[in-house]
This record gives C-alpha cells, structure tokens and sequence, in this order.
C-alpha cells in the first residue's frame, strides 16, 4: 500500500476568509486510513474550520479557495460541542436508532430491530457509556456534558464511516474515561479509519497521532510524523506547546503561571494543609472546611475550629431532578458540604457525570430541586437565582460547561459581556463597555471578536469570553465549571494567570473550580471527589492529588497522572 | 320579465307524476310542523301543503273560500255563519265545524301564545257554535265587515277535533299533501293527496328541503338539486334572468319597506317633521339601492294594488328644499336623529345607508344604528324615534287594526287617534263595499298626509324554479293563496 | 484501499469562492417584490382618501358603466370611489388591532414560558382558554348589542378575540428557547425581564411571530368586516375593503369588480406584507444561512437513490443494498 | 494505551458501596416522567373542568345579557307585548335566571341537558343531530390539513427565500386572504355548476353525507383553505431555523434518508406552534364553521349554535357550551401535552 492509497481524507491549500480575515490559510493535510492526524494549535487558530471542511461545512459568507477531497459521503463529527447536534426535542437516542436503522436494511425485516438495538449497544459501550441503554431515553438536556460528548462518539463510531473529524473528544471526560476512549479510538483506527484528531489535549495527541500538523493564526506551522514533531519540534510555537509537559506533566501549570503574575503567589496562600495528617496550618491560612457525606472515610471530618465566616457554605446538599408537581426525583448529588472562604480555591473533580454540574448550579441558582443549605455569608441564599437580588447574583457568578448555549447568538460579544457590569454593578454602559473590552483583552479577544456574534468564535474564545461575563460582575464566588476544557496550553495558562490575577487582586474572591484536568487543580486549598453524586473523598489539594485515599480518588489521580499513587491511610 | 314564460300557468296541459324538491330558508332544528305556531315561509309553505284555512287571500288580498264554501254575515256584521265545504282529513274522517271551533279554540287558548291568536281577537269563541256538521257560527265582538280577513289570517289553519300537540309530529290535515316525514332543518317530505277536495295535486311527492343560504338555494338549483328555490336575491336574478337556465319568478309588491316614524315623541310629534321627512326619501334611489331595483316605489301607504288601496293620491317626489322649509318652520334645523337598523330583513342596512345620504342633503345628520337581528321587532316597537320597517303582504284592514288603532299590538308608528279608530269602526260597520271602500279612502289620505309611515318602496318576492317546473303563479304575493301552491304546479 | 481511487476521480475543486453578496442579491428580489406587491394597496389605502373627491349621485346597485369604471356597489355607489377610500379603515383597524392583540399577548405568552411557577402560568393561560371556548362570533355579537363600540372599540374587541389565540402560539413557539442556558445566563447577568423575554426569547421565536401575525392580520380583516355586518365598528356600508367584499358578495356574478377589487388589494397586502418580512427576516439572519458551497460530495452518493428502484420492481426484500 | 491501565482499580460503585445507586437511578428516571405527567394531567383536567364550568357560566350570562329573549325570538315580527308575556310564561322565562341554572345545572348532574325552549325537544338531540356531520367535516379536513399544511410549510422551508418557497407561501396566503364565502361560491360555480363534477351543495342528504362522499369534497377544500396557509407559515418559520440547526445538519451527514431527517429530526423542532395551531383549527372546526355548512347546507353544530342563539334558546346555547367548553378543554390539552413533549427542557429551569 502506497502512501498515496492509503489517504481517505485530503485538504489542499485550503484557505478560507471571512470578512477580509484569513480564517484558515493555506492549510494542506491528509488523512490515512488506520492513521490518525492530529491538528492542534491555538485556540482559534483554525482547527474547527479545518475539520468542518472536511465536511463541507464552511462559514456562511465565507470566501473559500482550495481543494478538499473526501473518498466517502459519509464523514463520522464529533463536534466541539456536543450538545448542538442532539437534538433538543427527540431522546438522545434517536439518531442513533436511526443510524443503526440505515445499517440493518439488508437483514429481515423480523431481525432488523434486534440487529440495530445490537449496533447501538455495541456503539455505547464503545463510547465508554455504561449505562447506554437508559440514558438513551432522556433527553439531551437530562445528560451531563460528558454523557453529550459520548452519545455524539457513540454516533461516529457507529455510522462506521471511514473519516471520523474529532473535534476535541476528550475535553469533557474524567481521566478514567478518557483513557478508555483513547483505547476505543486507537482500535478503531485499527480498523483502517482515518481520524482526523483536533484536540488541545496533548496526551490524547501523544498517544494517539500517527501525524501531527501544527496550526498557528490559520497557517501550518509545522507538520510531520508525530514523533518527530513532539521529540523534535522545530517551531518555536510548537516546543511552547510541547515543552512545559515534559515531566511536570502539567501538574503545576496553575502555579508556575501564577509565580509570574503577582506577589500573592499560590504556593504560599494556596498551600494545601492536610487535616489528616495534623501538619500546622501556615501563614494563617486555615483553608477551606472540609466535610464528607455519608460515605466511609477513615479521614476526621473537620478541621480546627474556623475563625472567619465563610464566605460560601453548603450544608447537606442533596440534589435530585424533577419535573413539575411531583414529588418523584432521581438523586444526582448527595450530602455534599463544603465551605469556602474568601481568597480560596475549592476543586470538585470526579467521574462525568458524578454531579459536579449540578453542585454548580445548586450554588449558582440554577438548580432548585435540592434539599440542604447554601449560605452566603452566612445568610441562606434563594434556591432560585431569580429570586436572588442584584447584590446576590453578582456574588456568586457560574461559567456554563457548554460555553456556547450561554450566549444570545443574535447579540454581538462585547454587547452581552458588557451587560454583566451594567446590570450587576450599576456601571455606566460607557464604562462597562471599556471595562468589558478590556477584560476580554486580556483573556485574549482581540477587536475583531468584540463585535462578532457568537456563532463567528472558535470553542475556545467563547469559553473565555464567559469567563470575562463573569469576572465582570466581581463575583465572590466564581464557580468554573471546565472551563479550560477547550483551550490550548498556553492559552490555558495565559487564563489560569488572569484568574489568579483577579484572585489576588480581589482578596474576597473565591473559586469553586469544577474540572476534569487534575493538573488545573494543584493550586487548590481543597478538592472535592465526586463519583455518582457521593462526595468519596475531600481534603487538601497535595494531600488527595499524592495521597489520595478513597479507591475511586485513586484510580482518577492515576488514571491523570498515569503513574501509581500510594494509597494513604490504606 | 314576468307573467309570461313558459313556466306560467299556461305552460301547456299539467303533467301527472314526479317528485318536486322545494328550498326555503327555515328554523333549523327547532322547526316543528305545529300549523299553529308557524313564523317563517318554510313553516307557511308546509302548512299549507298539510292543512287548509277556511279562507285565504287573494292576489288582491281579498278573502277567498278555501274549506268555506260560503260566508254570510247578519245585518249588523257581528254574527256570521259559514257553511263548510265537503272536505276530508288524510284519515278520512269529514273536516266538520266541531273541527273549525277546536282549532280556533286552540289558536286562542289563552294560556298559550299562537302566532294568529291576535287576529282572531274579534271572534266570541265561547259564544260561537256548530250550527250543523258543516256550518259554524261565529259570534263576535263587535261588527266586522272584513270579517273573512280573520279567517284567512296567517296560522289559522284546521286541525282536526281532539289533535294534541304530540299527535301533531305526524300531522293529519286536509290539505293537498300528506304527511310522509320530518326531520327538523333538514327536509319535510310529502305526497299527493288523491282525494283533496280541489282537485288532486299533479306531482307524486314534495319535499321541503332547507337551506338558510340564499347563494346554497341558487346552487343547489342551478345545480339540479332542487327544482324551485324560495327568496332569492334581486341581484341573483338580475344574474340569471333571462339566461335559460333557470325561471326567475318575480312576485310582486310582497313587502312593504318603510321607515317608521314615532309620532308621539320628538321630533316626529310634529306634522311638518314628518311631511319634511316624506320629502326627503328619493324613492327611486332607495329601490334601486336597496333592493337593487326589485320593487316599485311607495307612496307612504300600506298596500299599492290590494283592495281598497287609495291609488289616486299623487305620488310623492323628493324635494329638498321643501323639506328643509319645513323642518325650519318646525325649528328643527341641523336635526340629529338616530334610525334603527337591523340586518333582519334583506335592504335594511343598505336603505338605512341611502336614506341617511339622503337626509344629509337636507341638513339632517342620521346616525345609523344597526341592533341586534333576533329582537329587532320587540327592541323598535317602542323604542327609537325612526326605524326601519317592514311588512308582508295582508289585507289594508290588517294592517290598519294591527298596527294603526289606538290598541293595535304592534303600533310601531304610536298612531293613536280616537277619530282615526273611529273611522275604522266605521269602516267595519259598514256593509256596503262602496261606502267602506269611501271611509278606507279617507283614513288613507290622513296617512298620506301625516301618518308615521313613510313608505318607500315594494319589494319583489324572488322565486327561482327549475324549467321543468310549471303552474308557479307569477302574480301571488308572498303569503297569498297561490305562493307556494304546490298542488297547481306540475313538472314537465 | 480502493477509496482513494473514487476520490480521485471526483476530486473537484472548491475554487470560485462564493460570496455573501451573490446571496444577499439572491434574497433581495422577493422582498422587493413584496414590497412592491403591498405598495399598491398601501398607497392606495394612503392617498385614496385625497384623490377620492365627492361622492356622486348613487345609481341602481350592482351595475357598470355609466361613468363608473368599476361599476357600482350593493348600494349603487362608485365602487373605485370606495376603493380609494376604503383602504385607511382596513390598514388602520386591522393592524392596531393585531398589534394590540400581540403588545397583549406576547408578554402573557412569554410570561408564562418563562416562569417557573407552575400557578403563575395556569393563572396566566387557563383564564385565556376559557375565553377560547366561547365563539368569537358570540362575543362579538354580545358586545354589538350591550356597548356601541367605534373604531377604537372595534379595533379592542378584535384585539380581545385574538389575544388568547396569539398568546398560546408565543408561548409554543416561546417554550423551548426560554429554556435554553443562554436565559440562564442572562438571568445570571440580572439582565431585566424584557430583555430577556423580548430581547431573547421573542427574538429566537421572532419568525413564527412574524408568520402568525401576518396570517392573523388577514383574518382579523375579516373579523372587522363580520363586525361591521353586526353593527359594531365601522358602519355596515362603510367604505372598507373587507366590508365591501363581504356586503358585495351576492352580486359577484352581476358585478364582479365590487368584490375582486378589493378582494385582490386584501390578498395583495397579506401576501406582499408577508413576502416583505419573509425576506427581511432572511436577509436579518444572512449569517445563520445556509454555507455557501456545499462540500463537493462524491458522485457515489446518487448511486443511493438506486435503491428505490427495488420498489418498482418488486425485488426480494433482502437485496444486497446496505450502506456499506 | 488501552483501558487496562485504569482497569478494575476504578473505585466503581459498587465498591462504594453504593450497588444500588445506579440501577435504581435508572429505574426511576424512566417512572418520573410518566409520573409528573400524570400529575401535570390530573391539575389540568381538574382545571379544565373548572374551565368548562366557567364557559358555561359565561355563555350563560353572555346570552342573557343579550337583548330579547326566546319569547321575543318567538314573538318574531309580531311583538305584541301581550303574547311575549304568554310565552315567557308559557317557557318558564318569567322566573329569575339565576334560578333556571341552577335548574339546568341540575338536571346535567343527572346527565340531563334540558329541553329546547323553542321546540319543546331534548337538548341531547340537538348535540347529537349536529355532531355527526361536524364531526365527518372536521375529520376529514383533519386528515388532510395535516399532511398538507405540514408538507407545504416544510417544502416552503427547504428553500427559504427560493422561488419554491415564495410560490408555496404566495399562494396559501392568497387563498388565506380570499374569504371563505367567496371561495365556496367560486368553487361551487366552477366545480360543480360549469364542469359538473360534483354536486354544488349538501342539500337532501340530510345527516348521511357519508353515503354521499362527493358533496364533501368542496366543503372540505373551503374548509382547507385557510387552516392550510396558517400551518404551512408556522411550520415553515419553524423549521427555518430546525433545517438549520446543528443536529439536523449532523443527521444529514450521517446519511439518514432525506424525508427521515425533515420529518423525524427537523420537525419535532418546529411543530409546537403549528399544534396550537392545529388545536384552535380543530376547535373552530368542530365549533362554528357556520360559513361552510351555511353555503353547502351541512346542518352541522355551527349551524345550530347560530339558530340557537338567534332564538335565544338558552338551554341549547348552554348545551353547546358544554359541547365547546369540554372539546376546547381536550384540544388545549392535547397541544399543551404537544408542546411539552417537543420542548421537554422547558419547565425545568431554575
Ligand atoms: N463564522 C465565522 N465567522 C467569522 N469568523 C469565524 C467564524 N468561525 C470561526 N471564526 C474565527 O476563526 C478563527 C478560528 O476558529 P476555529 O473555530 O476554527 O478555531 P479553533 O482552532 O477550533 O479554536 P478552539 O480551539 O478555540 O476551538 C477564530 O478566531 C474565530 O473567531
Ligand atoms: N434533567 C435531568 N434529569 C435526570 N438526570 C439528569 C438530569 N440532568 C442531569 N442528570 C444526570 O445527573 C448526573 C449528574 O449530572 P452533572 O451534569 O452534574 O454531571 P457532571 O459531573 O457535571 O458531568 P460531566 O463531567 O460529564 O459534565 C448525570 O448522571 C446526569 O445524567
Ligand atoms: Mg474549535
Ligand atoms: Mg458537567
């Protein structure tokens, strides 16, 4: 088999400009069949308008020059966000019943059902979806984002085509799943499909890539076998990217990046103290509170007694679904406590799915269906944020998982983030306009962003640019929830800088940091696992990212940090 | 074009045989086959077909025997005897006079509220006898000249003795038809009468099919679905009219269109108001606009044509500015008046709009008020000061007693003058054709002159019949003896 | 691998880049040519009443010529004359009345799609549903014989009649984007209620408000004219369209004009209207259209529609046909 | 790289203790729906009976407000003062209204509907002479609006702004525009008077117009005309932005067969306010298409509210607002269920 044979997906000098900007410029790549290439690059350097050519998707009023040469009308997508191609009035299973449908004509008609429902089984636990079969039957909005992701690589790796565009797969999975994704896509690549891999997950790009090419500001700034471009990379942007991995592993991105960006640096404030182990708490810093739920935890519970007030604190949160008038629930989260004080970081890490969405938007007002306690300041904060005054909506700001439903796609981006500061802290729509523009500069939107609608910016952007919507109502609480899912290294860092800018800057603030990157979370005072709603394990961040205790706590920070962890206190 | 054609009585030698299906606007589903409690024409045109009067009216609205064979009145006009003709039911029992005093007895009954009750007022029911098997005599009230008016009034028809209200779901009549079925605002079926005493009807079976839509009777008669169709429009037969496909019949002088005027209350208690108001109306315009030209013009009185109808009173013309002279005289100038309208019957909206141009010339400003169809009649008759009006055909001595003596029922015109009842008295005391015809006359011109009435025009009754359709009589106002007369009419 | 081949021999280029003014001039003729469609009763309905002049002397109804280019009425008017001046009527009432049933409805709809509150919403809707269930006819008759509504009136009951009607399709068509995460969001911003409803949930729905008003704008024409037959509003003859081809009707086959007339200067503002904002709407949402070039797909791709072929020739159910 | 390195070591539920967390998860997560449903349902038909009693109630004292009364209406064109005095007493009208609901009211707790007051016949009769005949029309024209007006607003919204498009759209709101009066008269002269194809009006067959389908056929294209343009706008306004949407194009790509995609994916999308529609067409369907069985003399329900009202028959006004009360009930009903099936994340937010 020739090189040449072996190509199922080509691109040639693509270029596609939109409103006089070169998007994506000259870009040449090629899918093998059995091999997988990877693009990465920047954010909004171009990878998704690369991807969706292969799909024939452009941007609407978009210039397009080039060649784009797929061998099959059928392409495998698995967008950068999955929740806009489920279909919002039709159960998560539909189109996959109806993939399999296409796929079953040949047979009987008697045996067509049990063939197809075969297929969809076959698919879903592929894609790591365990309990396929009833999640199915919810609706999109009834999955976490996670569970999306999956349901949309169950759909890929079902329709069997022979290019599969994935367009971050990874980025809302635990660790655990993760791996076993990897381990699904790599046979079947095996399988002789050509995968075009676009990730910023660089492990998932290590151990996947057959090819790398290197994308910066729409242009190919290097390409080449993956070995050679990881061990041997020979643009500067590209060793940027590469480089700091390279044993630290990213475990200590956040704190690196904080060192240089002001004088109250993480490792002093953020040092994790270890209840358990009764090392003396430094500097004052009595951390953040810790309580377990229910479940057995040879850990004491409590830290010595707090002086100060915390700033957010949950008691008992029970979280449960419901519809309207009945008193029936299915239980998402149980028994979850913490408290937060001012300045702190608390991390909620665990399985997707596990209900760290939820306990954001339970602190957030965004879920009402709980039982327990959320106190701000003290001071029980309304279920419902509708009910929650300006003052208190401001304290307590949430960063949408799916970045992209948490925008009016009619309005421009600077319009809508600006709004926040108008509304919120009363500032004059001048001003707030300035300080929104500023904001968003410095989470790295430039001019030609501000005035774009949502739709025209990369996963990535938008991601940022709710970050800064939120930064902009100076929250006390901010809660994050994976929001570096979708951003590059550096621009990560350049993020997790911003924030620990804005941690220093405004004592008061604190983080609730939902994430599936173990490596985000090392700057932590307190890290909260979840697995199926139980809170399995909570402590110092140091403590449960080199000790953890808890088998669930375990396996995650192996399956991260892809080295075995003594078992403390085992 | 009337009168003639080939669907007139003259249309060759009748034919025996075929089912002939009739259109009329109805009741829908509250229609019953009561003869008693009829309103509408679809209930007289059933009735009629089903039962007999004693009496009916001719074209000119004069008494014609129907079950009388004769009538005679005592010197004093309040005792009449009539001799019944030799008649039977559909069951075959004889129509006797124990027949005609149950029926009136029953129309009369006052705990109930039968539409001729209010015309066989004069009547002295308790007093009135069988005389014989086929004679009655009725006592009345007072002298009644007309006398045989009351007989042909509408609703007054012969059931036979001891006929419940329940009984008369599956009527019993004398007349041409019998009863075959009913369903309520849907159809009536009936057939021939073999031995009805004038004569057996020519078709085999009638249907009475209903249809509220005047475009559905056209289309359905245009379409073969029915070969004669009740009220239509007079644009719809302008449009067909002469084209051969359909016979347009065109009964005229069928209803009398006016506005009425109160004349007991402001402005219209003053003559030279009124006067002012006749002279307002441009007839032609309003019979051109309003009935789109299916009508003569009036001359402010009830009747144009009937018997006794003072014809000899100049017609009356619009003159602005004789109007508006006496309106200043009356010190009404710039008057504003409201007139009542209602879309209850065809050309009240339209004339209401014309009449209002039409007095605006003169500096009166008209408001127009359009109320509600179904109360029309009771909301007008004491309130308002000027409506529309309308009246069927009936004797000029019904329409007098009805609606212009002091205890008429329905006075929509408040016309009451004792001297004016008392020339009615008169009138009906009067034994002499000649003479009551004089005293008719003089009550007339009082009208003419100052009457609450201003009678613009006479519509045509519009019937359409299939061309097979024969013996339709051309010249018998709606509600007369011969409309609707289906025993005469034959298909060919 | 034999794909490469196929791909190959497909291989086609992208090349002539298509641009967004070729699309833009695309959607710009129907919406001109709507404009141009309700331009004529627009003006008309604007300058008839200044070109009408007075009203001649009336004629006998339902008849043509003498000196009346499109014959004249059920009442023996000019029907040009009332033409000119029955477009003002119709554009007037019937469009405060629809824009009052939808200032009306639209914040009860949105209300109720955006509220949590299970009471607050059957407090806001069921009420409506029992107005629903009486027949609009009824009502309008009732009001015709308590009250002696104007215009004002009349635009307010036509307005009352559509209300719940309207507010029911908002709330459908409102429900699914009141509860999208971008609500949250604004919410989380403290965003006011009316930006939020109207700003973004009215605007995500904007497209079937725009449908269902302009189909309801036509039948409200209608109602006004069904009205005016029972003596509310406008007189019974007025000069107004929907009137006179509702009061001329039964001289269609005499006098045609009287009621295609205005009947085609109704369908022609319905019709234009709709056109117009169809493709205002278009034109607003250039950006979410369809991309400007399909991916040039493998010719393959038709052999699909070969498949259907086995239903004209009764084939065996099981022919080798699957996908791959 | 594969999955074993994470293995069995994953602390799963079970170890947790927690065996029965996720089976059970499941199980209820299919049984709250239907649940909540049926609560959903049980308010909204406690409600709707609310509803209906409050129609009645208005109809009633919309009716009695009207000027005149049965006598009156009987009394017709002969209004003596003395004879509506008869009647009314005669119909029991003299007593207070309040009392003769509550008559009313009890007599329909033991089912009994009353007896019209113009002929003396059982209300029920009524109900059941005019339903038959709405019911086939509203059936029928059902049966094809669906398809028609939802295959029309697609094809419209396949192309938006194409010449397809404005054609489809052009043409169902010209229709829309010509009243319905007119376009029965039309038809009928065209279809029936000039080419003879079919009979011109229902007149003679009586309630048994199903023995007799071709006088159904031009009622029901009247009937179609303007419920057609309404449905095919909204739809086509929905599934504008459905056709559009991400998910569509992702089932498009992945092969799914053109009609499956538009009518399985894309429409679910954009049926909600169609159905509302859909719920007031057959509601004015079942309710008063008096224009429609006027000009083709079908006696249906609409015919007989209209004459009912006219005669100010009370009892069988306040039949029929039974008739309509209950039927608005079921349809909201029907399209709310609709409307919350298509949008299942509405009413969840916070
Ligand atoms: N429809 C559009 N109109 C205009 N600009 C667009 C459009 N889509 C994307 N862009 C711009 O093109 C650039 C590349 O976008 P793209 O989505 O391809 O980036 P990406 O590499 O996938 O980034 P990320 O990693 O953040 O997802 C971004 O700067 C974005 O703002
Ligand atoms: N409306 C709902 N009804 C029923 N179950 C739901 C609903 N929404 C979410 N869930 C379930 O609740 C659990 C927790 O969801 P949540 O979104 O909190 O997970 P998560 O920890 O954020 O996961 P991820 O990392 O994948 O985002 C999931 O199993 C999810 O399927
Ligand atoms: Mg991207
Ligand atoms: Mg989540």
């Amino acid at each position: 088999m020739s090189a040449a044979a072996n190509v199922v997906a080509e691109v040639d000098d693509l270029r596609v400009e939109v409103g006089g900007r070169a998007v994506v410029d000259g870009v040449s790549l090629r899918v093998r069949a059995g091999a997988v290439t990877a693009l990465v690059g920047a954010s909004g350097s171009g990878k998704t308008t690369t991807g969706l050519a292969l799909l024939g998707a452009y941007p609407p009023d978009a210039r397009v020059t080039g060649t784009v040469t797929v061998t099959d009308d059928l392409v495998g997508h698995v967008p950068q966000h999955p929740a806009a191609v489920l279909n919002p009035a039709r159960r998560a299973g539909a189109l996959l019943a109806d993939i399999a449908r296409t796929q079953v004509r040949h047979l009987p008609r008697r045996e067509r059902a049990e063939a197809a429902e075969h297929r969809v089984t076959e698919a879903l636990s592929r894609a790591q979806l365990q309990d396929g079969a009833a999640l199915l039957r919810r609706y999109p909005h009834q999955l976490s984002g996670g569970q999306q992701q999956r349901v949309v690589l169950a759909q890929a790796l079902l329709l069997g085509a022979r290019v599969v565009v994935a367009d971050e797969p990874t980025t809302g999975q635990d660790a655990l799943t993760k791996r076993r994704i990897v381990a699904e896509l790599t046979s079947v690549v095996q399988q002789g499909i050509g995968v075009l891999l676009l990730s910023h997950d660089l492990d998932v790009v290590r151990e996947l890539a057959d090819d790398i090419v290197v994308l910066k500001g729409g242009r190919v700034v290097e390409a080449g076998p993956a070995e050679q471009v990881v061990s041997a990379p020979r643009h500067t942007w590209t060793r940027q990217m590469f480089a700091p991995q390279e044993g630290t592993r990213q475990m200590f991105a956040l704190r690196e990046g904080a060192a240089g960006a002001g004088p109250r640096v993480g490792a002093a404030g953020a040092e994790p103290r270890d209840g358990a182990a009764g090392a003396a708490p430094r500097e004052g810093a009595s951390g953040a509170g810790l309580r377990t739920g229910p479940v057995p935890d040879p850990l004491p519970v409590l830290e010595a007694p707090v002086p100060e007030v915390p700033v957010l604190e949950v008691q008992d949160l029970t979280a449960h679904h419901r519809g309207r008038g009945s008193r029936r629930t299915v239980e998402v989260l149980r028994n979850a406590s913490l408290r937060l004080q001012a300045g702190r970081r608390v991390a909620a890490v665990g399985r997707s799915g596990s209900g760290k969405t939820t306990l954001g938007r339970c602190l957030a007002g965004l879920h009402r269906t709980y039982e327990g306690e959320v106190l701000l300041d003290g001071v029980p904060l309304p279920r419902s944020l509708r009910d929650r005054t300006p003052a208190q909506l401001a304290a307590v700001q949430y960063v949408f998982q799916d970045a992209q439903a948490s925008f009016d796609e009619h309005r421009t981006l600077l319009a809508q983030v600006a709004r926040t500061a108008i509304r919120l802290r009363g500032a004059a729509p001048a001003d707030a306009a300035r300080e929104a523009g500023e904001l968003l500069a410095e989470v790295g939107l430039g001019e030609q962003h501000l005035h774009s609608r949502p739709g025209r910016l990369s996963g990535g952007e938008l991601q940022r640019a709710a970050l800064a919507r939120a930064l902009l109502a100076r929250p006390r609480v901010l809660i994050c929830d994976e929001i570096t899912s979708g951003l590059d290294t550096v621009t990560r860092r350049g993020i997790l800088t911003t924030l620990d800018r804005h941690l220093s800057e405004q004592p008061d603030l604190a983080l609730v940091w939902i994430t599936h990157d173990l490596s985000t979370v090392t700057a932590a005072d307190q890290i909260l696992v979840l697995d199926a709603g139980n809170t399995v394990e909570q402590g110092p961040a140091n403590r449960i990212l080199t000790a953890p205790r808890h088998p669930f706590s375990v396996a995650l920070v192996e399956a991260s940090t892809g080295a075995r962890v003594t078992v403390a206190g085992a | 074009g009337t009168g003639s054609g080939s669907s007139g009585s003259g249309g060759g030698s009748p034919r025996r045989g075929g089912r002939l299906r009739a259109a009329f606007a109805g009741g829908g589903a509250s229609e019953t086959l009561d003869p008693h409690l009829g309103n509408l024409f679809a209930d007289a045109a059933r009735a009629k077909a089903l039962y007999d009067k004693l009496a009916d009216c001719g074209t000119d609205m004069a008494a014609r025997p129907r079950l009388a064979a004769k009538w005679e009145p005592n010197d004093t006009l309040d005792r009449w005897r009539i001799t019944l003709r030799k008649a039977t039911f559909h069951d075959g029992r004889p129509v006797t006079a124990e027949d005609v005093l149950y029926s009136y007895r029953r129309i009369a009954d006052p705990k109930k509220a039968y539409r001729a009750k209010a015309s066989l007022e004069p009547i002295d029911l308790a007093a009135s006898r069988a005389v014989s098997p086929d004679t009655v005599e009725f006592r009345l009230k007072r002298p009644t000249a007309e006398f045989p008016n009351v007989l042909a009034a509408f609703g007054a028809y012969i059931i036979p003795k001891d006929t419940t209200t329940a009984d008369l779901a599956k009527p019993v009549g004398s007349g041409p038809f019998r009863f075959v079925s009913f369903a309520p605002g849907r159809s009536c079926v009936v057939k021939r009468n073999d031995a009805y005493w004038d004569g057996a009807p020519h078709l085999d079976e009638l249907e009475f099919v209903v249809a509220n839509e005047e475009s559905a009777r056209v289309n359905a008669l245009l379409g073969g679905q029915v070969e004669y169709a009740h009220e239509l429009n007079p644009t719809t037969a302008r449009a067909h009219e002469g084209k051969g496909q359909i016979e347009i019949v065109r009964l005229r002088n069928s209803a009398m269109q006016s506005f009425a005027m109160k004349t007991d209350r402001a402005p219209f208690d003053d003559p030279r108001v009124r006067e002012a108001f006749f002279l307002i109306a441009d007839r032609k315009e309003l019979v051109d606009g309003a009935l789109s030209g299916a009508g003569e013009i009036g001359n402010d009185l009830f009747g144009k044509g009937y018997e006794y109808y003072a014809g000899d009173l100049p017609q009356r013309h619009q003159d602005l500015d004789r109007a508006r002279h006496l309106l200043k005289q009356a010190g009404a100038e710039d008057l504003r008046i409201t007139l009542d309208t209602s879309p209850v019957a065809a050309g009240f909206t339209e004339a209401a709009g014309i009449f209002r141009d039409q007095a605006a010339k003169a500096g009166v400003t008209v408001r127009v008020r359009s109320g509600s169809k179904d109360s029309y009649w009771s909301d007008i008759l004491d309130g308002g000061t000027l409506c529309c009006y309308r009246s069927g055909a009936m004797p000029i001595e019904s329409h007098i007693s009805q609606r212009l003596l002091s205890d008429s029922t329905t006075n929509a015109t408040k016309w009451h003058h004792k001297d004016f009842d008392a020339l009615y008295q008169q009138a009906q005391s009067t034994k002499d054709k000649k003479e009551r015809a004089a005293v008719y006359g003089r009550m007339q011109r009082r009208l003419y002159t100052e009457g609450g009435f201003l009678v613009w025009g006479f519509a045509d009754w519009i019937v359409g019949t299939s061309r097979r359709v024969h013996g339709v009589a051309h010249d018998a106002p709606a509600n007369t003896l011969d409309w609707a007369r289906f025993d005469k009419v034959w298909l060919a | 691998m034999q794909g490469w081949l196929t791909g190959e021999r497909l291989k086609c280029a992208v090349g002539r880049g298509l641009t967004g003014e070729r699309l833009k001039r695309a959607a710009r003729w129907p919406g001109r040519a709507g404009l141009l469609i309700a331009a004529v009763p627009l003006l008309l309905a604007l300058l008839g009443p200044l070109i009408a002049g007075d009203a001649g002397p009336r004629t006998a109804s339902f008849t043509l010529g003498g000196g009346h280019w499109l014959g004249t009425d059920f009442v023996g008017r000019d029907v040009w004359r009332q033409i000119l001046l029955g477009g003002q009527s119709v554009v007037l009432v019937a469009l405060a009345a629809t824009a009052l049933a939808y200032a009306i409805a639209v914040p009860l709809g949105l209300a109720a799609a955006l509220t949590h509150r299970a009471w607050l919403e059957e407090l806001l809707m069921r009420p409506l549903d029992v107005l629903l269930a009486i027949p609009s006819l009824l009502l309008i008759l009732l009001v015709a014989a308590v009250f002696s509504p104007g215009a004002a009136g009349l635009a307010l009951l036509v307005a009352l009649v559509n209300i719940p009607d309207a507010a029911r399709i908002v709330r459908a068509a409102a429900s699914e984007a009141a509860a999208r995460p971008a609500v949250e969001a604004l919410r989380m911003q403290g965003e006011t209620w009316w930006r939020t409803a109207v700003g973004y949930v009215g605007r995500s729905a904007l497209r079937t408000f725009a449908a269902d008003a302009g189909v309801r704008l036509t039948g409200v024409l209608y109602l006004v004219a069904t009205a005016a037959f029972l003596g509310v509003g406008v007189e019974p003859d007025a000069a107004d369209w929907a009137v006179m081809v509702d009061r001329n009707r039964t001289g269609l086959f005499v006098q045609p004009w009287a009621v295609v007339v205005p009947a085609l200067l109704i369908v022609a503002l319905s019709m234009g209207g709709n056109l117009f904002f169809d493709a205002l709407l278009e034109r607003e949402d250039g950006e979410n259209r369809k991309p400007p070039r399909p991916h040039p797909k493998p010719f393959r791709q038709y052999f699909r529609y070969f498949r259907y072929f086995r239903y004209l020739r009764y084939f065996p159910r099981h022919t080798k046909e699957g996908r791959r | 790289m594969t999955g074993g390195v994470v293995g069995d070591s994953v602390g799963t539920a079970e170890a947790l203790g927690a065996a029965e967390v996720v089976p059970s998860r499941t199980a209820r997560a299919r049984s709250v729906p239907a649940a909540l449903l049926r609560s959903w349902l049980a308010r909204r038909v406690l409600l709707g009976v609310a509803q209906t009693a409050a129609v009645v109630l208005l109809v009633f004292a919309l009716t009695e407000a009207l000027p005149g009364d049965a006598a009156v209406a009987l009394a017709g064109d002969q209004p003596d003062p003395a004879r509506i005095a008869a009647i009314r007493t005669e119909l029991g009208l003299d007593r207070p209204a309040a009392e003769r609901f509550a008559d009313w009211v009890l007599g329909l707790l033991h089912g009994d509907l009353g007896t019209s007051l113009a002929s003396g016949r059982p209300v029920a009769t009524y109900l059941a002479d005019g339903f038959g005949p709405t019911l086939l029309l509203a059936a029928l024209t059902v049966v094809l609006l669906v398809p028609a007006g939802v295959g029309l607003g697609v094809l419209a919204a396949r192309r938006a702004g194409s010449l397809a498009d404005r054609l489809v759209s052009s043409a169902t709101l010209a229709v829309y525009a010509v009243p319905e009066f007119a376009l029965g008269v039309l038809l009928v002269t065209l279809f029936a008077l000039r080419l003879g194809w079919l009979p011109p009006t229902a007149v003679g067959f009586g309630g048994d117009l199903l023995a007799h389908p071709a006088v159904l056929v031009l009622p029901v294209l009247v009937l179609l005309s303007r419920p057609v343009c309404s449905i095919s706008r909204l739809v086509r306004a929905g599934m504008i932005d459905a056709l559009r949407s991400p998910y569509v194009r992702q089932a498009t790509r992945y092969g799914l067969s053109t009609a499956r995609v538009r009518y399985l994916h894309a429409l679910p999308n954009a049926l909600a306010p169609a159905a509302q529609q859909l719920a007031r067409t057959v509601d004015w369907l079942l309710c008063g298409v008096i224009v429609v069985e006027a000009l083709f003399v079908i006696p249906g329900l609409g015919t007989v509210l209209m004459n009912a009202v006219a005669e100010r028959d009370v009892p069988v006004v306040q039949g029929l607002a039974v008739v309509f009360g209950v039927i608005a009930v079921v349809l909201n009903l029907g399209a709310d269920l609709v409307a919350r099936r298509l949008a299942p994340r509405a009413g969840v937010a916070a």
